[in-house]
């Protein structure tokens, strides 16, 4: 781990500290889940090339597992661990049929997928509540520590992220992240190698899955309480743009993507009716003047001032 | 030995019969070419011996399984690794990673053993960089290992598909015009390392517009026109035939790849 | 005593598909505070209103709430907050209303608003379990319905109005001929509405916002059903009253929050201050909120800005009048027990009389 | 007819050209040499605008035309045929032949210019039917190059024509080539691999080396000078 | 039954016509337009303005609103893709994103949220047929339709504009290297896909209601029927689009009103699972 990175996750511990107030760092708080679900999405689209507007659903269907675990009076985390075993299910179920699509077919398949998901939840009322969810969720907890506060939130996140980053680069510098960037430049070829290309696909969109799913769980456990509309088709863009806007196929730039994404909309509040054409707006620009992402941008910028 | 032997290949496109019925054997050890018109199906042919395409009718046996039917990546499994005629790289990898990901193919270690940086994983991935390392060296890009791929030019480019193929250790590579945007200089060089590889123990198949460097490296010829193998065998016999001169090579044709200045 | 200005904030959607609905209750807010600052504030001290956008998620609604919820650079929070007409966007800012302990007063219609024994929660509106019990009643008692046919729109407010109507017709032993529902984005409820016809209907029950219920008037006329309409006060909306016939509008029966078109001189005062002020018609939501901040104020001069005080000034609230109906607060937190029965002439909604929850 | 005056083009911090100089008079077949990755693509693409010159002016029959857009170039009458092919993958081989010639009025009839190609590349009639992605390689190459024709430029810049092609049909394509040059006046800037073909149908050549201009003159006296043919005849 | 024929025909018309015209931007600039709808619903809404608020007459409220469609097309190209052009597309794609959200927003701003109606142009008695009963709106929609779809379909194969279209589409600078004015092509592309998207809001102003949120749902099962018609393919959208409409229509009766658009998204992907390129894709060619 470079110097820099080391600083960074040392000054992120200590933000609750410096934010002070309770929204700040409740904003923060789902930046940090947003940000898993971006940092597992970037395994299937970043790496493996493969449109993913599903990943709202893997959230949602980790979300209401958890839920219901922890309701039916499983452990916290027993019950996360259950969500992401569904989580991983799923997306074998999803995967097996459409990852031999192609661009266009794929992204309309998840999507497909991402609203089924989100109509189950709404009318399968006996066990999802339906439109109006399950509520009095118990909190995320492990044995007898339980979180209380959004600092406390913060750190547990924080933690999770931190794990979850390390997976991913993990996945990155093996055999795997090679095989799933590799087949998504040249399937073709990749699969010529001997690669079993369905199957790194799959993984990758299993990874993906577990992520959501775990990002979905914490957020039950964090906000104690489930609704179908926090996982549709709306929230899935708002993934896929948090990882581009970032920058595709890199960690730090799913990070900065759900950061800036959560927090950008909340900073434009006191634009009333304007801030979401305000919002539009600003992703626009970014796409126009930062193509390669935030973290594309830095690098040129380094580059610049390091030539310069 | 014949290391692979191809029957009554056939393939049509609608109504395109891009191979009617094609015959071929690779012995062992040997560097063989297919030879014939644009448009005559060596590609193609290509294509079917190394599992992309399926083949309509045929029978392909390649070190001793009978493969027809399967996918590519069994092929590969088998020890077949090949060049592509439009170039295919793994554009946002490293040079390096290029080549790791030829040298491990499908035999990757679990999801755990990566996560958990196992034993398998350990092993797995220095000895897919010390494969990686030896093709990149065969080729001459050793020194590039870390440029991403994508911004090498043409002429490396087709080198690391070449030490793509390598890095995995196969029994048979198949290359289709790999010196294709060479000079005659390149070439040459790229068909010292064609010889090399063959003395190191690869079977190599290559398709080859370039004369010159056909008729000087390979031990065996076959030569296709519309789908159809219309002569085979040793370099001074192909230069002579009749059939061949009047379908390919053009009357005049003795060494070069073209007529000389 | 309070010092200062007094700080209300609304957190509602003001974008997105419910942003008629959360743009109707902040008009109601903001038009009692306009009223009340002219006149000169509440104790002395003028109000401010801020309005936060909940969008329709949760996570939207999650970070408005604690957004209102944080002190100023004075150190002062608000002095309540008025929730959406949004079930779920309530239920996922209730804890945060918990734990900061202000007074939430919402119109979300979902029963289970009231049941989650959270004291700081009050509800303004008429909610779907009255509406549940009324509207099959009225159906069953007063239009002899035998057999009636349910569509609803498929959110939480229909979905949950539909099951309790379904409750409530089983229990006087009666089975709906069918119960149907629409997706929210839906254009076309002409399957539905030949489910309901195909299997007998002998009427049909709807529940839905004034856009798609418009709809639903116009398809039924398009297929040509005759079957008597009842359903809730979507019905006779204005918004939905823009966009019918009269034919398509008439004979239609709807029971709910009250509407101010259709009341006494000072309600059509009322909505017509509202409509020229914000161009957009005001509703029973509207007339909810505008009735809510009264009923705030008065809380406010009695006890003064504490908040806890105000809350059990509010939990005390006993048959105060509003604009259209008095309001009386039950152990839950529940103010509003008094539903219109309208009947449209024509476009013209009229007013047939009103029905009482058992008990007030 | 063309002038390319010490032009000097960059991909970001790569230097591909450095003040490169060349010239085509009118009916001349003018051949540029070089290593793999000397600059001779680029130098074209500069040519026809694909890449803009960080210095150096490029003129054409006069005019400077460095600075116009891509399509604005075409019209003047330069015709590109880039490496690689870039055939119009999902068109058929007809449509792509009638894409080549966008920069003539709507209602012009192509038959005739379509014959013409049709006799230079028989295959391609037969092919006419066909999608361009599923055409051989050789196939496609014929293609481009009936493609650039289409547009019936005064200067044509080839990049390559021969890569891919059988021997029979590089004989073919030279002499069409040549034909062409002689027949209509066609000026010719022409990058080729094959260095021994291509000195044998151009009047004068130029060799690059990472990026400079480093020898020219005329082709024959090129194709026997001893540094060339070590480099690019294989010795 | 005929009377869902008759609903469930209607609505996938208007699926098809918003398919047709995301098919036509993408047969020129390579990308999905994911703005679709909301530009459906600005050209609803301008159509009401024209003809309701400022009383101009059907006729010409019509051909102002096509017109300024056609106008916002280009400019929507040039904001949206002209300075992405050559980048990847997924970056189109959250750029059209995006731009739908601010139509949406703006449309919120100006026109409020209330929904509002379009008078239908045709007055006349409904039709009745085998038992269904179909109003004139409802065969204007599905006429128009049809000669969309005839006058699209013969400019894409039979005029040379469409060939340049394809071209460009397919290679952006090759097509700039046989001297195709890219710009205007694509200009043009967005114009009529555009004025497409403004002639649905047209047709289903009258029988659905303008909201500014009409267009997300509308917009996706455009999209929906691009791809099981096959990307690419004209007729294919229509047919897609109908049977869409069809099907929808037949589960909302049958299967479940709840999970109506569940069975329809349950269909398409398990055509696509037979079908990986839509019910009339071409195998748009890859060569090894
Ligand atoms: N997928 C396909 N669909 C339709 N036709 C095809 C397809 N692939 C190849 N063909 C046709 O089959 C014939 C043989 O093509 P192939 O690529 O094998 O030729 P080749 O011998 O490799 O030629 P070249 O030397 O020009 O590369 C060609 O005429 C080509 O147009
Ligand atoms: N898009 C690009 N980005 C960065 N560098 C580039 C790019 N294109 C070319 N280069 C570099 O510019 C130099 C000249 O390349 P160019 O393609 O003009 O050479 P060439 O003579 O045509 O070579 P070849 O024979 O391989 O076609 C090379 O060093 C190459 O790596
Ligand atoms: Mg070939
Ligand atoms: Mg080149």
């Amino acid at each position: 781990m470079r110097p820099w990175m080391l600083i960074g996750w040392a000054l992120a511990a200590c933000l609750p500290l410096l934010l002070g107030s309770g929204y700040a760092v409740q904003v923060a708080d789902l930046a940090l889940l947003n940000a898993l679900a971006v940092l597992g999405l970037n395994f299937v689209t970043g790496y493996a090339g493969q449109v993913n507007f599903g990943q709202a659903g893997f959230a949602g269907i980790g979300a209401y597992v958890t839920a219901l675990g922890a309701l039916a009076g499983l452990p916290f985390w027993l019950a996360l661990l259950a969500a992401l075993v569904v989580a991983a299910g799923a997306s074998l179920a999803l995967g097996l049929p459409t990852l031999r699509l192609r661009s266009f077919y794929l992204a309309m398949a998840t999507i497909g997928f991402g609203e089924i998901v989100h109509l189950v939840l709404l009318h399968w009322e006996s066990v999802t509540g339906g439109s109006s969810g399950l509520r009095q969720i118990p909190p995320i907890g492990i044995g007898r520590f339980v979180v209380g506060t959004d600092a406390q939130a913060w750190w547990v996140l924080l933690a999770v992220l931190a794990l979850a980053v390390l997976v991913a680069g993990r996945v990155r510098r093996s055999w795997l992240g090679r095989a799933m960037i590799a087949t998504a430049d040249a399937e073709i070829a990749a699969s010529l190698t001997g690669l079993d290309t369905l199957r790194v696909k799959l993984v990758a969109l299993m990874l993906a899955a577990v992520y959501a799913a775990l990002s979905g769980g914490l957020y039950a456990g964090y906000v104690r309480y489930v609704s179908p509309d926090q996982f549709g088709n709306q929230q899935a863009v708002l993934l896929f743009s948090m990882l581009v806007l970032g920058g595709t196929g890199s960690i730090g730039g799913c990070l900065i993507g759900a950061a800036v994404l959560t927090v950008l909309p909340e900073a434009l509040r006191f634009l009333h009716a304007w801030y979401m054409v305000l919002y539009g707006a600003g992703v626009v620009a970014i796409v126009l003047f930062m193509p390669d992402g935030v973290v594309g941008a830095a690098r040129r910028l380094g580059r610049r001032l390091g030539v310069g | 030995m014949s290391l692979l032997v191809a029957r009554g290949l056939v393939k049509g496109f609608g109504g395109v019969r891009a191979l009617d019925g094609v015959d071929l054997e690779v012995a062992e050890g040997s560097i063989s070419a297919v030879i014939g018109p644009n448009g005559s199906g060596k590609t193609t042919l290509l294509n079917v011996l190394s599992g992309a395409y399926r083949a309509d009718a045929g029978s392909i046996m390649f070190a001793g399984a009978d493969m027809a039917g399967r996918p590519p990546l069994q092929f590969a499994r088998q020890g077949l690794a090949r060049s592509f005629q439009n170039i295919r790289l793994f554009t946002r990898l490293s040079v390096l990673d290029n080549a790791r990901v030829g040298a491990m193919g499908g035999h990757g270690p679990s999801l755990a053993a990566v996560l958990l940086r196992l034993a398998a994983h350990r092993t797995a991935e220095a000895m897919a960089t010390r494969r990686a390392r030896a093709a990149l060296d065969q080729v001459g890009l050793g020194g590039l290992a870390d440029a991403p791929a994508g911004s090498l030019p043409y002429a490396q480019q087709r080198l690391l598909e070449l030490a793509r193929a390598v890095a995995g250790r196969p029994r048979l590579l198949l290359l289709d015009e790999p010196a294709a945007g060479m000079n005659m200089t390149e070439a040459m060089a790229l068909m010292d390392i064609v010889r090399r590889l063959r003395d190191g123990g690869i079977t190599v198949l290559l398709v080859e517009h370039n004369m010159r460097l056909v008729m000087q490296v390979s031990d065996h010829l076959t030569v296709l026109d519309f789908g159809r193998r219309i002569a085979a065998g040793g370099p001074d016999e192909i230069r002579r035939d009749p059939a061949v001169i009047a379908a390919y090579l053009g009357p005049g044709h003795g060494e070069g790849g073209a007529p000389d200045a | 005593v309070c010092t200062g200005p007094i700080r209300v904030a609304v957190v509602t959607p003001t974008t997105t598909a419910l942003a008629l609905l959360g743009i109707q209750a902040a008009n109601g807010v903001r038009f009692a505070a306009d009223e009340i600052n002219a006149a000169g504030g509440i104790a002395g001290q003028q109000v401010s209103v801020t309005v936060e956008d909940t969008a329709a998620a949760a996570g939207t609604a999650l970070s408005a709430i604690n957004r209102v919820l944080e002190p100023a650079s004075d150190g002062s929070g608000p002095i309540a907050v008025f929730g959406s007409p949004i079930s779920p966007l309530v239920f996922t800012q209730s804890e945060a209303i918990r734990k900061a302990g202000v007074p939430f007063l919402v119109t979300a219609t979902n029963a289970g608003i009231t049941a989650q024994n959270l004291p700081w929660l009050f509800r303004i509106h008429v909610h779907d379990c009255q509406l549940a019990t009324l509207v099959p009643a009225y159906a069953v008692q007063t239009m002899h319905l035998q057999k009636p046919g349910i569509i609803v729109v498929g959110d939480d407010y229909g979905l949950g109005a539909s099951k309790g109507m379904q409750a409530t017709l089983a229990a006087m032993g009666i089975t709906p001929a069918a119960a149907t529902s629409y997706a929210p984005s839906d254009r076309d409820m002409t399957a539905q509405l030949l489910d309901i016809t195909d299997k007998g209907a002998d009427g049909i029950i709807t529940f839905g916002r004034p856009g798609d219920l418009a709809l639903v008037l116009k398809q039924i006329r398009q297929l040509g059903i005759s079957l008597p309409r009842l359903g809730n006060t979507s019905l006779m909306a204005p918004t939905t009253m823009a966009n019918v016939t009269d034919d398509e509008a008439d004979g239609a029966i709807g029971i709910g929050g009250m509407l101010p078109q259709s009341g006494d001189a000072r309600a059509q005062a009322f909505a017509a201050a509202v409509e020229a002020k914000y161009s957009v018609p005001a509703d029973n939501f509207t007339v909810a909120y505008d009735d809510g901040m009264h009923l705030l104020k008065e809380a406010i001069e009695a006890v003064g800005c504490d908040r806890a005080a105000i809350r059990d000034r509010l939990a005390a609230t006993s048959g105060w009048q509003g604009l259209l109906i008095r309001y009386t607060a039950d152990a839950r937190g529940d103010l509003a027990h008094t539903l219109g029965v309208y009947r449209n002439h024509g476009r013209s909604p009229q007013l047939l009389g009103t029905v009482s929850e058992a008990g007030f | 007819m063309l002038e390319v005056e010490a032009i000097s083009v960059a991909y970001g911090p790569v230097r591909a050209l450095t003040e490169v100089s060349l010239r085509v008079a009118p009916g001349e077949i003018v051949a540029l040499l070089g290593a793999n990755g000397a600059g001779k693509t680029t130098t074209l693409a500069t040519i026809s605008g694909l890449q803009r010159p960080r210095a150096g002016v490029v003129r054409f029959e006069g005019q400077p035309i460095s600075g116009l857009a891509v399509e604005a170039i075409v019209r003047r009458g330069i015709a590109h045929c880039p490496e690689g092919r870039r055939v119009f993958a999902g068109l058929t081989v007809a449509e792509n032949l009638l894409a080549g010639g966008a920069i003539h009025p709507a209602r012009t009839d192509f038959s005739a210019d379509l014959a013409r190609i049709y006799t230079l590349f028989p295959r391609l009639a037969e092919r006419a039917g066909q999608h361009a992605w599923s055409l051989s390689g050789g196939e496609q190459q014929m293609l481009a190059v009936g493609r650039a024709l289409m547009a019936r430029p005064r200067l044509l810049l080839l990049d390559e024509p021969s890569l891919g092609l059988a021997p029979l049909l590089v004989a073919q394509m030279f002499a069409a080539i040549a034909r062409l040059n002689r027949e209509s006046g066609l000026a010719i800037l022409l990058v080729e691999q094959n260095a021994s073909v291509a000195l044998s149908v151009a009047h004068r050549a130029y060799v690059l080396e990472n990026g400079s201009v480093r020898l020219s003159g005329a082709a024959d006296a090129l194709a026997r000078d001893e540094r060339v043919r070590a480099a690019y005849f294989g010795g | 039954m005929p009377q869902l024929v008759v609903s469930g025909l209607t609505l996938g018309a208007v699926y098809a016509l918003v398919a047709l015209g995301l098919l036509l931007i993408f047969s020129a600039a390579r990308v999905v337009n994911f703005a679709q709808g909301q530009l459906l619903m600005i050209g609803a809404y301008l159509a009401i303005a024209a003809q309701v608020r400022h009383g101009l007459p059907a006729w010409a409220a019509y051909g102002l609103t096509l017109a300024a469609m056609a106008l916002l097309g280009v400019v929507f190209m040039l904001v949206a893709w002209r300075p992405l052009r050559g980048r990847p597309t997924h970056l189109v794609i959250l750029t059209t994103i995006a731009m739908g959200i601010i139509l949406e927003n703006l449309a919120l701003i100006v026109w409020g949220p209330l929904p509002v109606s379009l008078p239908a142009p045709l007055v006349g008695r409904p039709w009745r047929v085998a038992g269904g009963v179909i109003t004139m709106q409802q065969m204007f929609v599905m006429g128009t339709t049809m000669l969309a779809l005839v006058a699209l379909s013969l400019f894409m194969t039979r005029s040379r504009f469409g060939v340049l279209m394809r071209a460009t589409a397919q290679d952006l600078d090759m097509a700039r290297l046989v001297g195709i004015r890219v710009d205007r092509t694509i200009a043009a592309a967005f114009a009529i896909g555009s004025g497409l998207a403004g002639l649905a809001g047209l047709l289903v102003a009258p029988l659905y209601l303008a909201e500014p949120t009409m267009g997300g749902s509308l917009g996706l099962k455009g999209f929906v029927v691009a791809v099981v018609g096959g990307f690419g393919n004209l007729p294919g959208a229509v047919v897609g689009g109908l049977g869409l409409g069809l099907i929808e229509a037949f589960a909302a009766r049958y299967v479940s009103a709840e999970y109506r658009d569940a069975v329809a998204f349950i269909i398409m992907i398990a055509m696509l699972c037979v079908r990986p390129r839509g019910l009339f894709g071409e195998t748009v060619g890859e060569r090894v």
